[in-house]
């Protein structure tokens, strides 16, 4: 099972994820997006993991195990900025009473 | 053709399927949901990885929490009508072109990568009692200092969320003011 | 070590000093305390006295080059503390948490100045940005800093998304997330390349080069004038620290791969940031523009990775923020910020103004003050590295940055108009002046702060 | 030690200033400071070449390879004597003059003349890049502090061309220092290490840009009519009579000896340059009605003709430019406080609202004359040494085909200084009163003092030029012997 | 003796300083003595070298002028015959005119008195320092001295702006000519590595020196010459030069500056003899200055312009004699020449003086009663300088001649019309002034009067020079040893031997007589009672000096001003810092346009950084190798 197909399946919902960002207007569904993008890596990472752990299992039995805390802190993060992403979100929308990216230029030049 | 690699495709094409659907429904709520299947299916590729921890934690975390956050903001403002404005259509174009050659690219790039297999069935580190005894290790520091990372969430989530006691008109036409005298500054 | 867990400490204790102390000023005092102990044990570490131990495993090593550089960015926000403190309290309503927050970033640059590993890259990098999208969008009210607050926040979350796939590729080439990774010149596995331009892009995003930088005007324009000074100084420095370190440990092998790389970036973001500064009207803006080239010089230290880029790097950060700081102390005062707010300056403050020629003289490279000597050793560095062609283009974009610091000395002083200035206090003054008086002797001794390195 | 206190009295003494408030007492401090300083430069031309006093030399930023080092040798010996003796006889020509903030306006003088003095006497390429712009940005906030009201755009651009050409100099001295054996910026080192061919070229021109801005050369000029035009005139003399010398000078210590082998190659384009600017800046003046403007442009005519003497590479011419250094510099702060004085009186400085002063003001007209007549370099005037020395200089110089076309040229270009110097002198003084000159006063005390005191030097150095020839003969022996090293030149 | 050779330049210069520094306080009197005085010590001081007359020791060195490595030019007056001679005809001619001023300047207020005696002082120290100089340097100094004191007399009438401009005029082609001499000294420097006379004009060096060199060192020289000594090309500023005071017309633009040319290359004439290329070049200029300036002077109406003329084309007679390597008669003619023209300025200066101050002898006329001293020396002039046998220009002028006829058939021939039209012109002005009835108003006619003594005495001294002045040379034809002067000179310039017949040379002088009798005679029948001139386009185009002013004009300064105001509006404020300029403006618009990039939308941005990132992708994997 080669490893090159999670690295491309990844790949891909990692562009999902950017063309999202790219094409979409409502910040809500842009910032999932970006969570997307967040999944993605975590997606490769795990691969990498298995992939490590099967090369080095012999010397360390405990190979790989990094990558895969590494994810589990990535989720943390995630989690915490989803809770300021949000909240900032809902600060703007009781300013604006919108969610749409394109009212944000205010600030340009 | 294993049992693995046909569930692999088959979670693959969910996957990728879905993504997709996140990003072109219209209506937010679905893509929301859509989204929460996207979860499903990498957690899916997880236990196939046997990341078994981590394909519960995403369960939990992501689809559980964070996407019912996500869906409570959006009933919130009650955005669930279909009605999202649309960017121009360039716009979009571009940004479609633009991440269709970036995935060239790093396709391109990456294809011959050394080839490592990975047979499907064996291991056990991803299992809770050997990534806790890892983590309570060898990353003990790093769990400590995620903490520092809550507590700056929290406090931000308590600054932008506490409303001003303040009456709410004479700061704005304070801001206002100030909005104007920014303004005017020529560009 | 200590002054990480120290800064953390202080972070949570200012979270909760609100409930007890209610006045604004002793909040104030007991940031400033805490800041003092922060930089006591600081020094204290960099020679030597370390109060409690901890293993790392290896994922932190704080050196001198770290801790000299913690050092440089406590000195910086205490004199931030000093200038503009009181200002915070003009912008919202939670006081206190504004500190908590200050001293998480600075817990936050603590770990970017001295991670091993790409994780605590990544941690470190976070518990700075998280804060600041906090900060940008602290003036609730006013929508400038509400919409900053959201663009910053989604571009560095996007931004967050393109590092961890450079970390996640390095990984997979690698197996591991030290960052002493010693690769093999000759056969470089394509993963690392592209994990390496990917972690390059994110970094570039942090530090604000082109043409990662777009959010950096709109940001620094639209948060309140005080965390904009804060972010456009400490933070941005420690970015670079943070960038310097990942690619010297990481990197330095192939450096041939990225060389090339980094010299296009370096030469469009000293591009861009001076060209576009020319036209600004308001001062505010030009500052985020002038950050954005200065950001150009300091990253010719990554591009020439020697023992003159780090010594520059370090007195780079100091000259940069001590200035910038300083200018932005005295913008805070003003009413108007376009450049036309500052006619007549130098008749109604003479003092102030001085100082601010002397931190524009310091900014523009004009010797005698650390401005210079700190872009002298980023240009050493460069020729040093065989980058003669962009030092010659960096020294005629630094001859451009004149044309728009030296607006402001003509509005000051060769123009004439009443200026609204609000209260300025004495101490405020002899503050200036003792960070005017630091930045000339730095420009004549620098080795006061460069030797620390060494012994 | 000597050379340190040359160099610190004005610079404390700039520095003080700014806190005097009374107006009288800046303008007395500031006569002082000028007046020790002549006297310590006096004391240091009576000392032997070989003197400890005329070094000095201590650790300045050691990690960097560069250590603060003054050294008064022949040549900066001739300049900062220039430069002593120029302040005061500035001070005491605009003692009536009056400016606003005057005891800004003269620590910022005092700080010019230390960084001259520093430019001078620095032996490290690096301490000499601090005092080359020590030396502008004060000059920088004299022009736009108190200048004409075309000023604040005018000052800005010289001021941004002169730093760029500067900042492009720095990165060359950084280079040679790459280049040399002990990685160092001492003078020695640089004269020390032998830099291959190809390289020699560009970092000529990466030095060379900056010193022909400042001098200015033909193509490098044009900054310099409008600022002086625009700056006050105090500003104007240092400008004019001692900043552009530091482009020749840096030509003579940092290039000449250090690249020879580019300057060789490039000397026929140079003193082409040179030889253009001389013809081409006399014809424009020619046409000018503005007084500064016109003697701005002969400034330029006779920087040319320095320029092109310095790459023909002749002792006799490079005795004739240290000579014509010094006298050009007395001459032309004449000139300017000339152009002072009637633009105070008559509020104007167009010679075609002027004329018949010769009745009104005899005193000053024999004066003028004097030093116009110094200008277009007649004999028994100083100049005619140093013209007459750099002349045959060209024409003897083995290092380029053309010295004789070089010279006649050049030669043309003394025909044309008498049209234009005549001219104005007519302009000015000859043929009738109008109603702006009829009641015009002659020459005040101090600025008689000041003229007086200008030309006795320009009559004394004309008749009996030896003291200054002495003191740079040494070390033009020096130099070439410097020069020399990398070819022969055939005699 | 000879250690008070240093106060000859020194005594003038001395009382030019105090003349001119206590120009306010000394009366007239004062100045008027010390003016004089000098110059007669340094007069007496000459005579006395003259007649002690040993030139064993020539250089006397005083100090170091330059002395730079290869250079070395000390401070050193050489005292020969040449020198001496000049020497006493500066200080004596001089002398007169100084006296004859003290009358002729009485009008001017006292400072400007002082003022006038003061340049001229400096003018007699500049001249002297040119003649005593011991090498080309002193020389150089003492020639552009001499050009600064003529440019300060001529517009010593500052008032008048046309007279200063005619001062600018003169002071610039000297300059033209300076720039030459110059040069030459350059070059000899550069072959010879001296400048010294005695180094110089050694067999040795002279060796040294290849033809072209030769012939480029006198040719500069040469060009020198002609500025000095108002030669085409360089004359025009002569006629112009009238505009001084008469009495410095007479001592600096007829007796002595204008002869420097002439001394300059008699004392080089070494270099000369093996230049013929010069040599011809020389006689053909001197002869064609000698032609056009006699035919110009026929129509000039202005007395003094008449003598300019004369002057100029008597110094062409000079050039010729200096052509046909006749040195010594070349300076034999300079002596005569000074007192004859001296003595004919002098005595238009007292016409001027007496008619108050007209100058065009068309309002003149009769007055041979009024002033009979001056009318009968005037005569005496204007005979000497006809060649009348036997007063002095006969025989340098013969002498000159001769050599010319040796020389050069055809230069011979020019220089008799040019006597003969020199013999017209000077009597038409004689004939035109002094004979026929007043022609000016009243009471011009009323204050008509001989000048006083200080003037007439002058005069008279004058007169009797320019009749036995030319007996230090009557041809070995008549007086067995005859030629005085030049076997005086014999040590400088080596004598030439005639080779002609003596039947020849006395047909010859019987030639130029009988013309110049005939010419006379035309002039007093023309002229005898004065009538309006027909003019005639040729007339005209003599009036008018042949158009050479316009034409320079044309060809050379309205095109340099055109030049200057060309180069200055256009390529200076257009081309070079309208380049400097651009780039800021191109600095500016940039900014200008760059803000656009910052459109404010966060899609915009993130799509810029990603499209950025594919093409940083592309060049690293796909473009690099």
């Amino acid at each position: 099972m080669p490893v090159n197909y999670y690295i491309f399946l990844s790949l891909a919902l990692f562009i999902i994820g950017i063309v999202g960002v790219l094409t979409r207007r409502n910040v809500i569904i842009v910032f999932m997006c970006i969570e997307l993008m967040l999944n993605a890596v975590n997606l490769l990472l795990v691969a990498f993991s298995k992939m490590h752990h099967l090369a080095q299992v012999k010397i360390n039995p405990a190979a790989g195990a990094e990558a895969q805390l590494f994810v589990f802190f990535i989720m943390v993060v995630a989690a915490a900025e989803v809770a300021v992403g949000l909240s900032i979100i809902v600060m703007l929308y009781r300013n604006t009473h919108s969610v749409d990216i394109n009212f944000l230029n205010r600030l340009k030049h | 053709m294993s049992i693995t690699q046909i569930l692999f495709w088959i979670l693959s094409v969910i996957t990728l399927g879905s993504a997709l659907m996140v990003v072109v429904s219209k209506n937010p709520v679905f893509s929301v949901l859509w989204l929460i299947i996207t979860f499903f299916t990498i957690s899916g590729h997880y236990i196939l990885l046997n990341a078994q921890f981590l394909a519960v934690v995403n369960i939990i975390v992501y689809a559980g929490a964070i996407m019912v956050l996500f869906l409570f903001v959006i009933m919130l403002m009650n955005l669930n009508k279909e009605t999202e404005p649309q960017k121009n259509k360039w716009l979009k174009l571009a940004g479609a072109v633009a991440g269709g050659c970036l995935l060239l690219v790093l396709v391109a790039a990456l294809r011959n990568t050394e080839k490592n297999i990975t047979e499907l069935t064996t291991g056990d580190i991803g299992l809770i009692q050997n990534l806790g005894k890892e983590l309570f290790t060898n990353f003990v520091v790093p769990f400590e200092i995620s903490s520092i990372l809550f507590l700056s969430a929290m406090v931000g989530a308590v600054v932008l969320g506490k409303r001003e006691e303040i009456s709410a008109v004479e700061p704005e036409i304070k801001k206002l003011k100030v909005d104007q005298h920014e303004m005017n500054v020529p560009v | 070590m200590n002054t990480l867990i120290l800064s953390a400490v202080s972070g949570v204790i200012m979270m909760f000093s609100s409930f007890v102390l209610n006045k604004g000023r002793s909040v104030q005092i007991l940031a400033h305390v805490l800041l003092l102990a922060i930089i006591f044990t600081n020094i204290a570490e960099l020679r030597g006295i370390t109060f409690l131990q901890i293993d790392t495993k290896g994922l932190l090593s704080f050196d001198k080059f770290s801790l000299l550089f913690m050092v440089v960015a406590n000195v910086c926000t205490l004199a931030f503390f000093l200038l503009s403190s009181k200002d915070m309290e003009k912008v919202g309503r939670s006081y206190s948490d504004y500190f908590a927050l200050i001293f998480f970033i600075l817990a936050g640059v603590a770990i970017s100045a001295s991670f091993k590993s790409l994780l605590m890259l990544f941690l470190g990098i976070e518990i700075i940005s998280i804060p600041l999208y906090i900060l940008t969008g602290s003036d609730k009210r006013n929508l400038k800093s509400n919409e900053a607050s959201l663009k910053y926040f989604l571009m560095g979350a996007f931004s967050t998304g393109l590092m961890l796939m450079g970390i996640a590729l390095v990984y997979g080439a690698t197996g591991t997330f030290q960052t002493t990774l010693n690769i093999a010149a000759d056969k470089v596995p394509v993963l690392i390349v592209a994990g390496m331009m990917l972690l390059m892009f994110a970094m570039a995003f942090k530090v604000s080069a082109a043409p990662f930088h777009f959010w950096t005007p709109d940001v620094y324009d639209g948060a309140p004038t005080v965390f904009t000074s804060f972010m456009a100084t400490v933070v941005k420095a420690a970015g670079f620290i943070a960038f310097l370190r990942l690619f010297n440990d990481a990197f330095v092998d192939i450096r041939t791969e990225w060389k090339l790389l980094i010299a296009i970036i370096v030469a469009a973001t000293l591009f861009i940031g001076n060209i576009t500064a020319v036209f600004q009207q308001s001062v505010k803006r030009m500052l985020a523009y002038s950050s954005i080239s200065q950001a150009g010089f300091m990253l010719l230290a990554v591009y020439s990775l020697n023992s003159d880029a780090k010594e520059g790097l370090i007195l780079y950060a100091a000259a940069y923020s001590l200035a910038t700081i300083g200018i932005f102390a005295v913008l805070i005062k003003m009413k108007d910020y376009t450049f036309d707010g500052f006619n007549g300056f130098a008749k109604t403050q003479p003092l102030i103004a001085a100082v601010m020629v002397i931190f524009l003289l310091s900014l523009a490279g004009i010797p005698l003050t650390a401005g210079f000597l700190s872009k002298f050793y980023m240009l050493k560095a460069t020729i040093n590295a065989g980058g003669i062609a962009l030092a010659i283009f960096a020294v005629i974009m630094a001859a451009v940055s004149v044309y728009y610091y030296f607006r402001l000395v003509q509005a000051m002083y060769f123009k004439t108009g009443e200026t609204i200035v609000f209260d300025v206090s004495t101490g405020f003054k002899y503050t200036l002046i003792s960070l005017a008086g630091i930045t000339i002797l730095l420009g004549l001794f620098p080795n006061l702060l460069t030797n620390w390195l060494y012994f | 030690m000597i050379v340190l206190f040359l160099f610190l009295v004005p610079l404390i003494g700039g520095l003080a200033s700014f806190f005097l408030k009374n107006d009288t007492a800046v303008r007395r401090w500031a006569l002082l400071i000028s007046v020790a300083t002549l006297a310590l430069s006096v004391a240091g031309n009576f000392m032997l070449p070989a003197a400890d006093a005329l070094r000095f030399s201590t650790s300045w930023l050691g990690s960097m390879g560069s250590s603060f080092s003054l050294k008064l040798d022949g040549l900066s010996q001739l300049l900062c004597l220039l430069t002593a003796l120029a302040y005061p006889i500035i001070f005491i020509a605009t003692w009536k003059s009056n400016y606003k903030k005057s005891n800004n306006f003269f620590g910022l003088m005092l700080l010019t003349q230390a960084g001259l003095i520093g430019v001078f006497t620095a032996t490290d390429a690096l301490l000499f890049y601090f005092f080359w712009e020590l030396a502008l940005v004060p000059m920088y906030f004299l022009c736009s502090g108190w200048g004409g009201e075309k000023r604040i755009p005018v000052t800005f651009k010289f001021f941004i061309y002169t730093f760029t050409a500067s900042v492009i100099m720095l990165i060359g001295l950084v280079y040679i220092y790459f280049l040399t054996p002990d990685r160092s910026f001492a003078l020695e080192s640089f004269y020390a290490v032998k830099i291959a061919n190809p390289t020699q070229h560009w970092i000529f021109w990466l030095l060379f840009v900056a010193f022909a801005v400042k001098m200015p050369v033909f193509p490098f000029h044009t900054w310099q009519p409008d600022t002086y035009e625009q700056s006050p005139t105090a500003a104007t003399m240092v400008l004019s009579g001692l900043m552009v010398k530091m482009g020749l000078f840096g030509v003579i210590r940092w290039v000449l000896p250090v690249v020879p082998d580019a300057a060789y190659a490039w000397g026929d384009l140079v003193m082409s340059m040179g030889i253009i600017g001389i013809i081409y800046a006399s014809i424009i003046a020619i046409q000018q009605d503005d007084l500064k403007r016109l003697i701005a442009y002969s400034s330029i005519a006779h920087m040319g003709l320095m320029a092109a003497t310095l790459f023909a590479e002749t002792k006799l011419g490079y005795q004739g430019v240290l000579v014509q250094m010094f006298n050009h510099g007395i001459n032309i702060i004449g000139l300017w406080i000339v152009v002072e004085l009637i633009e105070r009186q008559f509020g104007t400085r167009r010679l075609s609202e002027l004329g018949g002063l010769a009745q009104k003001a005899p005193g000053l007209t024999a004066l003028l004359v004097i030093i116009a007549l110094a200008n277009i370099a007649l004999p028994l005037t100083n100049s005619f040494v140093g013209e007459f020395m750099m002349f045959a200089g060209i024409w003897t110089s083995a290092v380029t085909k053309y010295n004789m076309v070089f010279t006649g040229l050049a030669g043309v270009g003394i025909i044309l200084a008498a049209v234009y110097t005549l001219t104005m002198i007519q302009k000015i003084f000859y043929g009738g009163t109008n109603n702006l000159t009829a009641n015009a006063r002659d020459v005040n005390s101090n600025e008689r003092v000041a003229l007086a005191v200008i030309v006795l030097l320009i009559v004394i150095l004309g008749v009996y030029p030896q003291p200054l020839l002495n003191l740079s003969n040494n070390f033009v022996d020096g130099l070439l012997s410097e020069i020399k090293v990398s070819y022969k030149l055939v005699k | 003796m000879k250690n008070l050779i240093f106060l000859i330049p020194l005594l003038p210069f001395i009382g030019f300083l105090i003349n001119g520094l206590g120009r306010k306080s000394l009366s007239k009197n004062i100045v008027s003595i010390i003016g004089c005085g000098v110059v007669l010590a340094s007069f007496i001081i000459s005579v006395t070298i003259f007649f002690q007359g040993n030139y064993s020791v020539t250089q006397f060195t005083y100090f170091n002028f330059i002395n730079a490595g290869i250079l070395k030019i000390p401070f050193a007056f050489q005292i020969d015959q040449l020198s001496t001679l000049f020497l006493l005809i500066i200080t004596g001619v001089g002398f007169l005119i100084h006296v004859y001023s003290t009358a002729y300047m009485k009008e001017e207020n006292s400072d400007h008195f002082a003022r006038y005696f003061a340049y001229l002082n400096l003018f007699v120290f500049s001249m002297l320092l040119l003649v005593m100089g011991g090498n080309f340097v002193i020389m150089f100094i003492g020639w552009e001295g001499v050009g600064l004191c003529s440019y300060l007399l001529i517009g010593y009438w500052f008032k008048n702006i046309d007279y200063t401009k005619a001062a600018n005029k003169a002071f610039v082609m000297n300059r033209i000519g300076d720039l030459g001499f110059l040069l030459a000294v350059f070059w000899l420097l550069a072959k010879l590595g001296t400048v010294s006379y005695h180094e110089v004009f050694t067999a040795a060096n002279i060796a040294k020196l290849t033809t072209t060199d030769i012939t480029g060192i006198t040719l500069l020289l040469f060009l020198g010459a002609t500025g000095k000594s108002a030669q085409i090309p360089l004359y025009t500023w002569l006629p112009d030069a009238m505009a001084g005071p008469t009495p410095v017309s007479a001592l600096i633009h007829a007796a002595t500056m204008v002869t420097a040319g002439i001394y300059m290359i008699a004392r080089s004439n070494l270099l000369f003899q093996n230049a013929p290329i010069t040599n011809s070049v020389i006689s053909v200029i001197g002869a064609a200055t000698a032609l056009l300036a006699a035919t110009i002077a026929l129509r000039q109406n202005d007395i003094k312009k008449v003598l300019a003329y004369s002057t100029v084309s008597q110094l062409g007679y000079m050039f010729l004699a200096l052509g046909s390597g006749a040195y010594a008669v070349a300076v034999f003619h300079v002596m005569t020449h000074a007192f004859f023209k001296a003595l004919l300025f002098l005595g238009a200066g007292s016409v001027i003086h007496a008619v108050s101050g007209q100058q065009d002898i068309r309002f003149m006329g009769g007055l041979k009663k009024k002033l009979p001293i001056t009318y009968f020396t005037f005569l005496i002039g204007c005979l000497a300088i006809a060649g009348i046998p036997p007063l002095s220009g006969f025989f340098s002028k013969d002498a000159i001649l001769l050599s010319a006829f040796e020389h050069d058939k055809f230069l011979y021939v020019v220089g008799v019309i040019t006597a003969a039209l020199t013999a017209f012109y000077m009597f038409r002005l004689l004939f035109v002034t002094f004979g026929g009835s007043f022609r000016g108003t009243d009471e011009e006619k009323h204050h008509i009067h001989e000048s006083p003594a200080a003037i007439t005495i002058p005069l008279i001294v004058l007169a009797v020079l320019s009749i036995v002045g030319g007996f230090v040379g009557v041809p070995e034809v008549f007086v067995h040893g005859g030629e005085r002067l030049i076997t005086y000179l014999s040590p400088v310039i080596a004598p030439i031997k005639h080779n002609v017949a003596h039947a020849t040379e006395y047909m010859l002088m019987a030639v130029t007589t009988i013309i110049a009798i005939i010419a006379i005679v035309l002039a007093w029948l023309r002229y005898r009672n004065y009538k309006d001139e027909q003019s005639s386009p040729v007339s005209r185009l003599l009036q008018n000096k042949w158009y050479v002013d316009e034409l320079y004009n044309n060809i050379f300064v309205n095109p340099i001003n055109k030049l200057g105001s060309i180069a200055n509006k256009y390529f200076e404020k257009k081309g070079i810092d309208g380049l400097v300029n651009g780039v800021g403006k191109l600095v500016n618009h940039g900014g200008r346009q760059m803000r656009w990039l910052q459109s404010g939308q966060i899609g915009s941005y993130v799509l810029m950084m990603v499209v950025s990132m594919f093409l940083f992708f592309v060049l690293q994997f796909f473009l690099r190798k």
